[in-house]
């Protein structure tokens, strides 16, 4: 399979150890960065990751930050997505085999290698089950969705890095 | 601060021990689910539009995984919604992500830790400073 | 394989749904707490007592964080006992421990995730080679 | 307080960080090892943590092995010790106010670093609440306590360690 990856800069090691993991299993993995430690935006990786599967690009996603909230949040911003933030191995299986989900998601500072490899597996090996009921939930979450014209937009966050960068965002 | 609740059937047992909890901590509880028919989209849908209408502070929606109503809810445009099963989230969503929903899972949370969540979730305080660039990346998204 | 299942008060709502459950897998369960006025202590001498004497190969205890019970299994010589709130656990504890008894908090771990992690218990085996040495240790140990 | 830990080869880095974790807010730190990433036993060091633990040289004790299982159980088995396997910052809270727990174990394969450290404030941050409830159960816990001669034994492995180096145990 072809999995779209993508994480903040607080767990860029795991996310690593994640393309490792993947590949040694014989998918090809996307990597949307962040690359490094450096203090970035976990919403920039979290839509490059979805805007991959919403696209078709890849077949499914995997994000991480540190709760893993903030960038499963930004993935289910993205239309055709549905993003699973998880904290164990049951409800990723219920996610693919009932909402179809298409990236599973969770906190880096949150679980540890041995149960995200365990999820991982388990989200990827676990197939959708396509009956009446889940085929009308999914429709309904995709009737929400909102402006197609952000997907693979690499300027769209562009405003407010400008202003990170004069400072005006500070603690 | 005004708190809404509410689940599908699944989670209605434990949203109704959750809205008691709450209450018990002088919380004002407003329960969007009185009668049970709802499914997890539609109670996620009511909560996050009186979010958005600001009629209410925070929401909280229990189903049977969370992961279904986590997905609905962050559908909306403005809404931060963290899927929690763990205090320390429940405390980090709030500190840096400024979530003004969570959900729950009833098959996967038990019932004091689904009380401690819900409790510290509402009594934690967003940070601002440079958390802020990314709610506002989130809030330009849909 | 024979199992046995007991709760103290707190826990016995889920455990007489993990017995159903169970059941309905095909295992053969022994209720070591049809009465209910055990407390966690007495249950779980009572099922380590058993798995010491043979009389069952696996135990399962369920009270209302599962700490307390996990302590107490494993004052008893020669029981290995992890107290476990997910399946990834609840696997290698099997494979690299060699437990034979695991305990359940009905207040942290919701009832699906109960269902996974007691049926995953039951269906790992043991990997032995290498670990056989850790677990010669701990049965040298009290 | 003086702490007490110890971890097998699977979790060094962990404890290497929890250790600078604990410096940092003041604490003393007993490190049992082990000290490097070289296949070894979780027996050795639970029994050792938990020995200073049991003889009063730390105040409380930390417990890292995978999943955690192994290394807590070593160290239940140690007379006056409660060592408490959590996965969850309540359960930490619970066993300390209510059991006296007097070690806390996870597992560093199953929970993150920041779940980690929240759960180790909490244990370390709550005070036991002697109850004649508490009192009665710690001191039925305490009268299934085992033989005493093995506490600060470092010999009382080394039949076992002998038929390792000859090679008698394989996968």
């Amino acid at each position: 399979m072809i999995i779209s990856i993508g994480c903040d800069h607080i767990v860029t090691e795991i996310k690593n150890h994640l393309i490792d993991y993947l590949e040694s299993k014989g998918h090809k993995v996307i990597d949307n960065g962040t690359y490094d430690k450096i203090r970035t935006h976990y919403p920039i990786y979290g839509k490059k990751t979805a805007d991959k599967v919403a696209s078709g690009e890849a077949d499914l996603g995997i994000t991480i930050c540190g709760t893993g909230v903030g960038i499963s949040t930004s993935a289910n911003k993205v239309d055709g997505v549905r993003a699973a933030l998880v904290g164990d191995v049951e409800t990723a299986r219920y996610a693919k085999e009932n909402l179809n989900a298409n990236i599973v998601a969770f906190g880096g500072r949150i679980l540890g290698i041995g149960l995200i490899e365990n999820i991982i597996d388990v989200f990827l090996g676990t197939e959708y089950k396509s009956t009446k009921e889940n085929e009308k939930i999914i429709q309904k979450i995709n009737s929400l969705n909102g402006h197609v014209g952000q997907v693979n937009d690499d300027d769209y966050f562009d405003e407010f890095l400008k202003k990170w960068d004069c400072g005006e965002y500070h603690d | 601060m005004k708190v809404a609740i509410g689940s599908d059937l699944k989670g209605y047992e434990l949203k109704e021990h959750i809205k008691e909890y709450l209450n018990s901590l002088g919380y004002e509880i407003q329960d969007m689910t009185l009668e049970k028919e709802l499914d997890f989209f539609d109670v996620t849908c009511k909560i996050a539009k009186a979010i958005q209408e600001k009629k209410v502070d925070r929401g909280i929606v229990i189903d049977e995984y969370g992961v279904g109503s986590f997905i609905v809810a962050n559908k909306h445009k403005g809404i931060i919604c963290a899927n929690v099963f763990d205090e320390h989230s429940a405390k980090m969503t709030r500190r840096h992500n400024n979530s003004t929903m969570i959900t729950i899972g009833s098959g996967i949370v038990g019932v004091r830790l689904a009380e401690k969540i819900a409790e510290i979730f509402l009594a934690s305080e967003y940070d601002g400073g440079r958390h802020q660039i990314r709610v506002d990346m989130l809030n330009k998204l849909w």
